[in-house]
C-alpha cells in the first residue's frame, strides 16, 4: 500500500535538483509557446470582449504552414538550403499565413456580428473552429506530420541529435538544447516587440483607445475596423509563430492540436488577467511549469488534473487573475 | 384550464405510447433499446452490388487511425470489385467519432434499420463494440471488427463475463491477452531484461495491453516494473521522460498512434536516455516509427507482398498495419455475403452463419496468417469469435534505416 | 424621537482617497431630505454605503436603531431601504411590469418547487404580486399604463425609464426611498412632474425620501431639509434657503473666491 | 424566402451602417420588419407568437407522437430520441445560461455525473441493480448537490472567470473518470478508459423499457413535464429574479434579490436536469465512458441553446431539432447520397439566385454551365486522366456530372489544392464588386461543384462537420439573437 503523497515525495527525492531543473526547463519552453498563443487570445478579448475559440486552430494552421515550407525546401535528409534561412522562411510562412487567415476570419465571421449580442460571435467562433479543424482533417486525412522527418531535430532512425537538438549549455548536468533556447528567446523577442508596438506606435495607441471604448475611439477618427483587423493580424501572427516553434521543438502537427493548446492558452490568458499582455506571458509560463511538475512528480495521467485543480484554486483566491485590474464597481 | 389541458395531453400521450410500443416483455440478457428485429431474417435481393456497413472513427481524436482503416477498406473494395464483377460490394460509412460511444450507437441504429446492409465492418473501439453489439444482435448483424482487442469481448476472464453474445462478435485481429503474453515472454526470455517501465496512453486498447504485460512481468521474480500514463493528446513527453529511472532497460509503450511512438523515441534519446523502446501493433508503422533498436509486436505481415505494394501505390503514405485487419474484416464480410447470395437473395441471418464458418487463406488475408473463427474457448485468452489457429503476434526489431526485421 | 435613518461618523476611502469623511446624517420619518454637492462630492458613494454596496471603513449606519453595516444589500433592502440609480440600471430586457414584479422578491415567499407545481398559495401570492405591481405603476398616471406593461424596458423613453426605476424601488416596499438624481435628463415639464410626484410619494405613499439632485428648482420644490457635501464632508445643512446662501456651498460649487465674484448665485450648476 | 430584408449571410458588408440592436431606431425597424413579413413565413411567425404556450406544447407533442408511426428504428433513434435527449439536456443549460446568465462551461460534467451515477447503481459493476424509481431521484439530488458545491465555490466569480473555472471542472471530471482505474480508487470506481458496460435499462416498478419507441415516448413525457415545470418556474418569483440577475446583478441585489443564493439555485437546477438526462442517456447507451462527456458535446449543447434563443424554452427545442437533425442528416451513416447531393446543389443555386436583377442570375447560371463544359473539354483534351475518375454514389446523375465536372484520377495533390483554391476563390469573390464579382462568380460556382464531387463527397463524415461549422457561422449572421430568441440589449 503506497500513499500517493509518499510516492510524490519519493519521486521528488529520486529526481533531485537535476530533475527539478529539467522539469522547470520543460515547463518554461512549453509555457512560452502557450504564452504566445495566449497573447492573441488576450488581445482580441481586450479589444472585442470576444473569446476567439478559433485562435487555437489558427495556431494549428501556422504549424502546418511551417511544415509545408519545410517539406518544400528541406530535403528529407539534407536540407537543400542552409538551416538558418530555412528556419527563417518557415517562421515567415507560418506567421504571414496565419496572420492573413486571422484577418479573413475576422472579416467573415466576426465583423458582421459587431453589434450582435455578445454570445453570437462566440458561436460563430466555434463555427470557425469546426471549419478550420475539419478542413485540416479533410486535407491531411488526419495524418500527423512530423517536422522531425527532416533532419533538423535529429536522425529519426538513430535518434542522434541534429543541429537543433545539440546542447547549447547545461545546468546541474542537464542540457538545454539549441531549439529550447530558440523557442524561449524567440517568444521573448516577440513579446518585447509586441509590448513596444502597443506602447510606442500610433497603431498601439489606436488599439488601446479602441479597447477602452470602441465608440468613442471611432468618433475620434480612429478607423476601428482597421484597428480590429490589425489586432487579429498581430495575434494570429504570434499564434503562427507559436505553431512553427512547437513544430520545431516537438515535431508533431495534426489537425486537432489547436484545440487543447487553445484551451491551455485561454487558461493562461485568464490566469494572467484577461486583456493584460504581461499577464498572458506570466500565465503561459505558469501553466507550462505547473504541467511539467505535475507530470514529472505526480504522474503523466494527472498532469492535466493538477493544472486544472491548481488553477481552480488560484481563480477562487484571486478571481481577477494575476495582472487583471481590480476594478471598483462603478454604480 | 391550463392544468386540465396538460393532464389530458399527458393521458393521450400515455395511451399512444402503449399503443405504439406494445406490452413489455422483460428480458435480462442484453438490454439496449432495440427494435429492428424484423430485419434479421428479411430476405434481400442481392443484385450485383451488395452493401456492407463500415463503422470507423472518421473524425474526432482517433481520425488518423480511422481513416487508415477506411483507406484499407476502399483498397479492398477496388480489388474485390475488379475480381468479382457480379458480386460487387459497396460501403455505407458510419462515423463513430471514437471515443464518444454515443455516435457509435447512433450509427449502429441507422445501420440496423438500413435493410440493404447485410454485413458489418467495425466498430473500431472495444468500448464501441460493448455498447453497440446488442443493437446489431437484435437486427441480426454480426460485428466483424479489425481493431477491438479487449479480451472480455470474446472470453470470460476471472469473474468477468464476456461482453458480447457468442456468434455475434468476431475479430480479425488477435487480442490484447495474446499480445500481452507474447510481449511479456519475449522481454523475459529473449531480451532477458528486468527493469521495465510501462506507459499507457489512457485508452481501452492501451490500458488492456499494459495491464497484461505488467501483471505477467510482476508475476515473475526479480522484475522492477514502473508504470505511468499519458493522455493521447500529449506530444511533449519531456516531463514524463524525466520521470523514467535512468537505469531502465525497456520502456514499453503499447500506444495507438505510431507518430507518438516516434516522438517518444526521439525525445527519449534527446533527453539522453538509452532504454530500448518496445511498441505494440498500434505503433507498427515502418516509415513512421523508425527508431533503431526498438521492438514492436505486430502481425507477421509481409510488406514485400505485391498487394501491400499496390496499396502503397494507390493510397500513398507510409506503410502501416493498423488498418490491415479491417481489410480482412471486409473480406470476411464480402465472402459471407457472396456465399449467401448464391441463390439470388440473402438475409442477415444467413450472412452471420456464413461469417462463423469463413476461411480466409493466409495469402488473401495479408495478415500473415489465415482468418477463421473459433467456436469454443482456446487457451486462457481466446474464445468464440477469436481467430485461433496461427493467428498471433510476431516481434519485429527496427534496424538501421528504419527497416523492420522479424525476430520472434 | 430617534431618526428613521441615522449615519454616524461614516468614512470611506478608495485607495487613499477619502470619498466620505466622518459624515453624520439623520433622516426622520416622512421627511424629504436632499443631498447636494458638486460632482465628486461623494453623494452616490453615500447611497452605496447606505444600501450596502460598499462597506464603510468606519462609522455606523442605523435604520430605526438597527445597525446596517455588514449586511448584504438585499438584506438591507428587505429591512426597508430601496433606491434608484443615477445611471439607470433597469432590467432592460424584461417587460415594464416584470421589472416591478421582480423587485417584490424580498416581500414574497414561494420557493421554486412550489412554483413548479403551482400550489394554490403560490398562485395567490402571484396574483398579489401582479396587483401590487399594477398599483405601483398606476402611481405614474398614464405614463406607465396599459400596453406599456408588456413592453420591454428598453423600449421606454429616458424619462419613463426614470419613472420605472422609481416604481421598481417602490415595489420593494421600503420605508425609505433613495432617489439618485430623479430629474436628470428631463425636460422642464417632466422635471415639474417629478417634483410633484416626489411630494406625492411622501404624502400619499407615506415614504421617507432621501434624494440626490442637481436641479436646484427641484431641490427647492421638495426638500424639507438640504444637506450639502463637498469632498465627502458635510459643509452645510438646513432649509433650502439656508444652504443655498451659505458661502461655503457657493464656493464648493463655483470654486475658490467665486462667492465674491459671482453675487448672482442663482444659476444652478448642471 | 419570405424575409427578403435579411442581409445575405457571408457578404454582409454593411455592418457599420446597420442600426444597433436596442437603439430606438433598431426597435422601430425590428417592428417594421415584423409587420412587413408577409406570406407563409409571416403568417407562421405571427401565429406562433400569438398562440398561448399550452397550445404550442400540444401542437409539438401531437406532432412528435406521430414520429414512431412513420420513421424506422434508426431514424427514430437518431432524429427523434437524440433530439429529445439533447433538448432535455439543453433545457437545463438554459436555466443556467439563458435564465440566470451564468456562463457555465462545466455543464456536461453534471451530465456525466448523472450517467456514471446511474451506471454505478444499476449495472453489474458493483452488482447493484436498483430500480430506476429509486436510483434516478437519488442521482438527481446528488447531482444537484454537486451543482451546489460548484456554485458555492465559484459564487464570487463573474463572466469569463466563472467560465474558466467551470470549464476546468468539466475537464477534471473527464480526467478523473478516465484515471480512476483499480490502482487509483482501489476498486476501479469508474472503470477507467473502458467505462462501465452493461448498464440496466430503465426499470420502473418492474416495467422495463426495452425498445427505442418506449424510450422515445418516455423521453417525450419527461421533456414535456420538464418544459412545463420550467415554464412555470420561469414565470414565477424565482424566474423573474433569475432574469433580473442576468440583466444586472447589482441592481437585482439592490432590489432585495439575494443574487448569490439564486446563482447557486440556478446551478442546482441546471445540474439536476443534466443529471436526470444523464441517467436516461446511460440507460439508452447501456454503458458509459469518459469520451461521452467531452467538449464537443458541450459545444453542441451551447449551440442548441444559443441558436434557439437564450432563455426561450421553445427555442431550446427548436435549436435541438435544427442542430441534431442537421448533424444526423449530414452524417454519412444516413445513407442518402443522392438526396444530399441535390440538396447541396439546390442550396448553392438558391444562394446564387439572390443576385439581382434576374437577368444577371440567368447569365451566371448559363455562364457557369457553359464554363463547365469548356473546362471539361479542355481538361479531357490535355489528358484523359483529368476526367476519367469515378463519380461517387451518383446514381441517375452520374452521366450528367461526368460530362460536366472534371473528376481526375491519379492526381494525388489535386484534392488538397482544389479545396484551398475554392476557399480562396470564395474569399476573393465576396470582396469584389459589380461586374468583377459576376465574372469571378462563374468559375467559383463551377469550382464549388468540382470540390464537392472530388473532395467533399469522398469524405462525407468530415464534410458533415465542415458544413456544420459553416452553418453555425451563417445562422449567427442571419439571426444573431437565435431562432426564437428576442433581440436583446446588452450592457457591456
Amino acid at each position: 500500500m503506497h500513499l500517493p503523497l509518499l510516492n510524490i515525495i519519493d519521486t521528488v527525492r529520486q529526481l533531485g535538483w537535476g530533475g527539478a531543473f529539467e522539469l522547470l526547463r520543460n515547463g518554461i519552453v512549453l509555457g512560452s509557446v502557450y504564452a504566445l498563443i495566449a497573447l492573441g487570445y488576450t488581445m482580441v478579448y481586450g479589444i472585442l470582449k470576444l473569446l476567439n475559440f478559433a485562435h487555437g486552430d489558427i495556431y494549428m494552421v501556422g504549424a502546418f504552414l511551417g511544415y509545408g515550407v519545410l517539406s518544400i525546401l528541406g530535403g528529407p535528409l539534407a536540407p537543400t538550403i542552409a538551416m538558418v534561412p530555412l528556419i527563417l522562411l518557415m517562421f515567415l510562412g507560418g506567421m504571414l499565413g496565419s496572420g492573413v487567415l486571422g484577418v479573413v476570419v475576422e472579416r467573415f465571421a466576426y465583423r458582421p456580428l459587431r453589434n450582435a449580442p455578445r454570445i453570437a460571435p462566440l458561436i460563430s467562433a466555434l463555427g470557425v473552429s469546426f471549419f478550420l479543424a475539419n478542413s485540416a482533417l479533410l486535407l491531411t486525412h488526419g495524418e500527423r506530420f512530423n517536422y522531425a522527418m527532416y533532419q533538423l531535430g535529429g536522425d529519426p532512425n538513430t535518434g542522434l541529435p541534429g543541429p537543433l537538438n545539440q546542447p547549447a549549455f547545461s545546468v546541474a548536468g542537464r542540457p538545454v538544447t539549441v531549439v529550447q533556447v530558440l523557442v524561449v528567446s524567440t517568444s521573448i523577442a516577440l513579446m518585447i516587440a509586441l509590448t513596444l508596438l502597443v506602447s510606442r506606435t500610433r497603431l498601439g495607441k489606436a488599439m488601446r483607445a479602441t479597447s477602452y471604448d470602441r465608440e468613442a475611439a471611432s468618433m475620434m477618427g480612429i478607423d476601428t475596423d482597421r484597428v480590429i483587423a490589425s489586432t487579429f493580424f498581430i495575434g494570429s501572427v504570434l499564434a503562427g509563430a507559436a505553431g512553427v516553434m512547437f513544430g520545431l521543438y516537438i515535431g508533431e502537427t495534426y489537425y486537432l492540436m489547436g484545440f487543447l493548446a487553445g484551451l491551455k492558452a485561454f487558461t493562461a490568458a485568464v490566469v494572467g488577467g484577461i486583456g493584460s499582455i504581461p499577464g498572458a506571458m506570466v500565465g503561459g509560463l505558469l501553466i507550462g511549469v505547473t504541467e511539467a511538475y505535475a507530470a514529472g512528480y505526480v504522474g503523466g495521467q494527472w498532469s492535466d488534473v493538477a493544472v486544472f485543480g491548481i488553477l481552480i484554486l488560484f481563480m477562487l483566491l484571486r478571481p481577477s487573475g494575476l495582472f487583471g485590474a481590480k476594478t471598483i464597481q462603478k454604480v | 384550464m391550463k392544468k386540465l389541458s396538460i393532464v389530458a395531453m399527458l393521458g393521450v400521450l400515455a395511451v399512444l405510447a402503449t399503443a405504439a410500443t406494445g406490452a413489455s416483455s422483460a428480458t435480462n440478457a442484453l438490454q439496449a433499446p432495440t427494435g429492428s428485429a424484423g430485419l434479421a431474417n428479411a430476405l434481400v435481393t442481392c443484385g450485383t452490388t451488395r452493401t456492407i456497413g463500415i463503422a470507423y472513427p472518421a473524425t474526432g481524436p482517433a481520425a488518423s487511425i480511422g481513416q487508415q482503416q477506411f483507406r484499407w477498406a476502399q483498397f479492398f473494395q477496388t480489388r474485390w470489385n475488379k475480381a468479382h464483377p457480379k458480386d460487387k460490394v459497396k460501403f455505407v460509412q458510419g462515423d463513430t467519432k471514437l471515443p464518444d460511444t454515443a455516435a457509435a450507437l447512433a450509427v449502429a441504429h441507422q445501420f440496423a434499420s438500413n435493410s440493404s446492409i447485410l454485413g458489418l465492418v467495425g466498430p473500431a473501439g472495444s468500448q464501441e463494440v460493448q455498447d453497440t453489439v446488442a443493437v446489431f444482435k437484435s437486427a441480426g448483424l454480426a460485428v466483424v471488427s479489425g481493431s477491438a482487442t479487449r479480451v472480455l469481448l470474446t472470453r470470460s476472464v476471472g469473474g468477468d463475463q464476456r461482453e458480447t453474445p457468442a456468434g455475434y462478435f468476431f475479430r480479425t485481429v488477435p487480442n490484447d491477452g495474446q499480445q500481452g503474453d507474447r510481449v511479456a515472454s519475449y522481454i523475459a526470455s529473449k531480451l532477458k531484461k528486468k527493469r521495465v517501465y510501462i506507459i499507457d496512453d489512457q485508452e481501452s486498447y492501451s490500458q488492456g495491453l499494459a495491464d497484461q504485460v505488467e501483471s505477467n512481468l510482476k508475476a515473475k521474480s526479480g522484475y522492477t516494473v514502473g508504470r505511468d500514463h499519458v493522455a493521447q493528446t500529449v506530444s511533449d513527453f519531456s516531463s514524463v521522460i524525466t520521470r523514467i529511472p535512468s537505469n531502465t532497460q525497456i520502456v514499453y509503450i503499447p500506444w495507438q498512434l505510431p507518430p507518438k511512438a516516434q516522438l517518444f523515441y526521439t525525445q527519449l534519446r534527446a533527453a539522453g536516455k538509452t532504454a530500448t523502446v518496445f511498441g505494440s501493433d498500434g505503433t507498427f508503422a515502418p516509415g513512421t516509427f523508425t527508431g533503431a533498436g526498438s521492438y514492436v509486436s505486430a502481425f507477421p505481415v509481409d510488406f514485400n507482398s505485391k498487394e501491400i505494394k499496390a496499396y502503397r501505390a494507390a493510397h500513398g503514405g507510409q506503410d502501416e498495419a493498423f488498418g490491415l485487419p479491417t481489410y480482412s474484416a471486409a473480406i470476411v464480410n464480402a465472402m459471407a455475403i457472396m456465399k449467401a447470395c448464391k441463390n439470388g437473395t440473402a438475409s442477415r441471418a444467413e450472412v452471420r452463419t456464413n461469417v462463423k464458418n469463413i476461411k480466409v487463406p493466409k495469402a488473401a488475408s495479408l495478415l500473415g496468417f489465415p482468418v477463421q473463427f473459433l467456436s469454443k474457448n482456446k487457451g486462457k485468452q481466446q474464445g468464440p469469435g477469436d481467430m485461433g489457429g496461427t493467428a498471433d503476434f510476431a516481434i519485429f526489431k527496427i534496424g538501421a534505416g528504419g527497416k523492420y526485421t522479424r525476430v520472434g | 424621537m430617534t431618526a428613521l435613518l441615522e449615519l454616524e461618523g461614516v468614512s470611506k476611502s478608495f485607495g487613499g482617497l477619502r470619498v466620505i469623511d466622518g459624515l453624520d446624517l439623520a433622516v426622520n420619518e416622512r421627511e424629504i431630505v436632499s443631498v447636494i454637492g458638486p460632482n465628486g462630492a461623494g453623494k452616490t458613494t453615500l447611497f452605496n454605503l447606505i444600501t450596502g454596496l460598499y462597506h464603510p471603513d468606519a462609522g455606523q449606519i442605523r435604520l430605526e436603531g438597527r445597525n446596517l453595516v455588514g449586511l448584504a444589500p438585499h438584506r438591507i433592502t428587505k429591512l426597508g431601504i430601496a433606491r434608484t440609480f443615477q445611471t439607470l440600471r433597469l432590467f432592460l430586457n424584461m417587460t415594464v411590469k416584470e421589472n416591478v414584479m421582480a423587485a417584490q422578491y424580498g416581500r414574497t415567499k414561494a420557493g421554486p418547487f412550489r412554483s413548479i407545481v403551482r400550489t394554490p398559495g403560490m398562485r395567490r401570492e402571484e396574483r398579489e404580486i401582479h396587483q401590487r405591481a399594477e398599483e405601483k405603476l398606476a402611481f405614474f398616471g398614464k405614463r406607465l399604463m396599459g400596453y406599456r406593461w408588456d413592453q420591454p424596458a428598453y423600449s421606454l423613453s429616458y424619462a419613463n425609464r426614470r419613472r420605472l426605476e422609481i416604481a421598481r424601488a417602490m415595489a420593494a416596499e421600503p420605508r425609505i426611498l433613495l432617489l439618485d438624481e430623479p430629474a436628470a435628463g428631463m425636460n422642464p415639464v417632466e422635471t415639474h412632474e417629478i417634483t410633484e410626484l416626489i411630494a406625492k410619494l411622501r404624502d400619499d405613499g407615506g415614504y421617507t425620501i432621501l434624494v440626490i439632485e442637481h436641479d436646484m428648482h427641484v431641490v427647492e420644490g421638495i426638500s424639507d431639509r438640504v444637506t450639502a457635501l463637498d469632498h465627502g464632508v458635510k459643509i452645510a445643512e438646513g432649509s433650502f434657503e439656508q444652504v443655498a446662501t451659505d458661502p461655503k456651498v457657493i464656493e464648493a460649487y463655483l470654486g475658490i473666491g467665486a462667492a465674491e465674484e459671482e453675487a448672482d448665485a442663482d444659476a444652478a450648476p448642471a | 424566402m419570405s424575409e427578403p430584408e435579411r442581409p445575405a449571410a457571408p457578404n454582409a458588408s454593411d455592418a457599420a451602417g446597420r442600426p444597433k440592436i436596442g437603439v430606438d431606431e433598431w426597435v422601430a425597424s425590428a417592428e417594421e420588419r415584423h409587420e412587413r413579413s408577409r406570406g407563409l413565413g409571416g403568417l407562421v411567425s405571427r401565429g406562433w407568437e400569438g398562440s398561448p404556450a399550452e397550445a404550442k406544447l400540444i401542437v409539438f407533442v401531437a406532432l412528435a407522437s406521430t414520429l414512431p408511426f412513420w420513421m424506422n428504428e434508426g431514424e427514430l433513434f437518431s432524429y427523434g430520441l437524440y433530439t429529445l435527449l439533447y433538448a432535455l439536456l439543453a433545457l437545463g443549460l438554459n436555466i443556467v445560461v439563458g435564465f440566470a446568465g451564468l456562463l457555465d462551461l462545466g455543464y456536461v460534467a453534471f451530465y456525466g455525473f448523472g450517467a456514471y451515477g446511474y451506471a454505478l447503481f444499476s449495472s453489474n459493476h458493483y452488482g447493484l441493480h436498483w430500480q430506476a424509481e429509486a436510483s434516478i431521484p437519488l442521482i438527481v439530488l446528488g447531482t444537484a448537490a454537486v451543482g451546489l458545491i460548484l456554485g458555492l465555490a465559484s459564487r464570487r466569480l463573474l463572466g469569463d472567470y466563472l467560465a474558466i473555472v467551470t470549464l476546468f471542472f468539466a475537464q477534471a471530471f473527464v480526467a478523473f473518470v478516465n484515471n480512476s482505474n483499480p490502482k487509483v480508487a482501489g476498486e476501479g470506481l469508474t472503470g477507467g478508459p473502458n467505462g462501465i458496460p452493461g448498464v440496466d435499462p430503465l426499470n420502473f416498478f418492474g416495467f422495463k423499457l426495452h425498445s427505442t419507441k418506449q424510450y422515445y415516448f418516455f423521453l417525450l413525457i419527461v421533456f414535456s413535464l420538464a418544459a412545463v415545470g420550467l415554464y412555470f418556474l420561469n414565470n414565477s418569483r424565482t424566474g423573474r429574479a433569475w432574469r433580473a440577475l442576468r440583466e444586472d446583478p447589482l441592481a437585482a441585489e439592490a432590489m432585495s434579490i439575494p443574487v448569490n443564493r439564486l446563482k447557486i439555485l440556478a446551478f442546482m437546477f441546471g445540474a439536476g436536469t443534466a443529471g436526470l438526462t444523464g441517467t436516461i442517456f446511460a440507460a439508452i447507451q447501456t454503458g458509459v465512458v469518459a469520451g461521452n462527456f467531452d467538449v464537443a458535446l458541450l459545444i453542441t449543447i451551447y449551440a442548441i441553446v444559443i441558436l434557439g434563443g437564450l432563455g426561450s424554452i421553445a427555442g431550446v427545442l427548436f435549436g435541438a431539432i435544427v442542430i441534431n437533425v442537421s448533424t444526423q442528416f449530414l452524417a454519412p451513416s444516413n445513407d442518402h447520397p443522392e438526396l444530399k447531393r441535390w440538396l447541396f446543389y439546390g442550396a448553392i443555386l438558391l444562394i446564387a439566385a439572390k443576385i439581382r436583377p434576374w437577368s444577371r442570375t440567368a447569365a451566371v447560371f448559363v455562364g457557369t454551365a457553359a464554363f463547365g463544359f469548356v473546362v471539361h473539354a479542355i481538361a479531357s483534351g490535355i489528358s484523359s486522366d483529368w476526367t476519367n475518375g469515378t463519380v461517387v454514389d451518383a446514381g441517375s446523375a452520374a452521366s450528367a456530372i461526368r460530362n460536366w465536372v472534371i473528376v481526375p484520377s491519379g492526381h494525388t495533390g489535386f484534392q488538397t489544392w482544389a479545396y484551398i483554391v475554392l476557399v480562396a476563390a470564395i474569399v476573393v469573390t465576396s470582396q469584389l464588386k459589380g461586374w468583377w464579382r459576376m465574372a469571378a462568380l462563374i468559375p467559383t460556382l463551377y469550382w464549388v461543384a468540382v470540390v464537392w464531387e472530388n473532395v467533399l463527397v469522398q469524405q462525407s463524415a468530415v464534410t458533415a462537420l465542415i458544413l456544420f461549422g459553416v452553418l453555425l457561422i451563417a445562422l449567427m449572421q442571419a439571426r444573431p439573437q437565435g431562432l426564437l430568441g428576442t433581440a436583446r440589449v446588452e450592457i457591456v
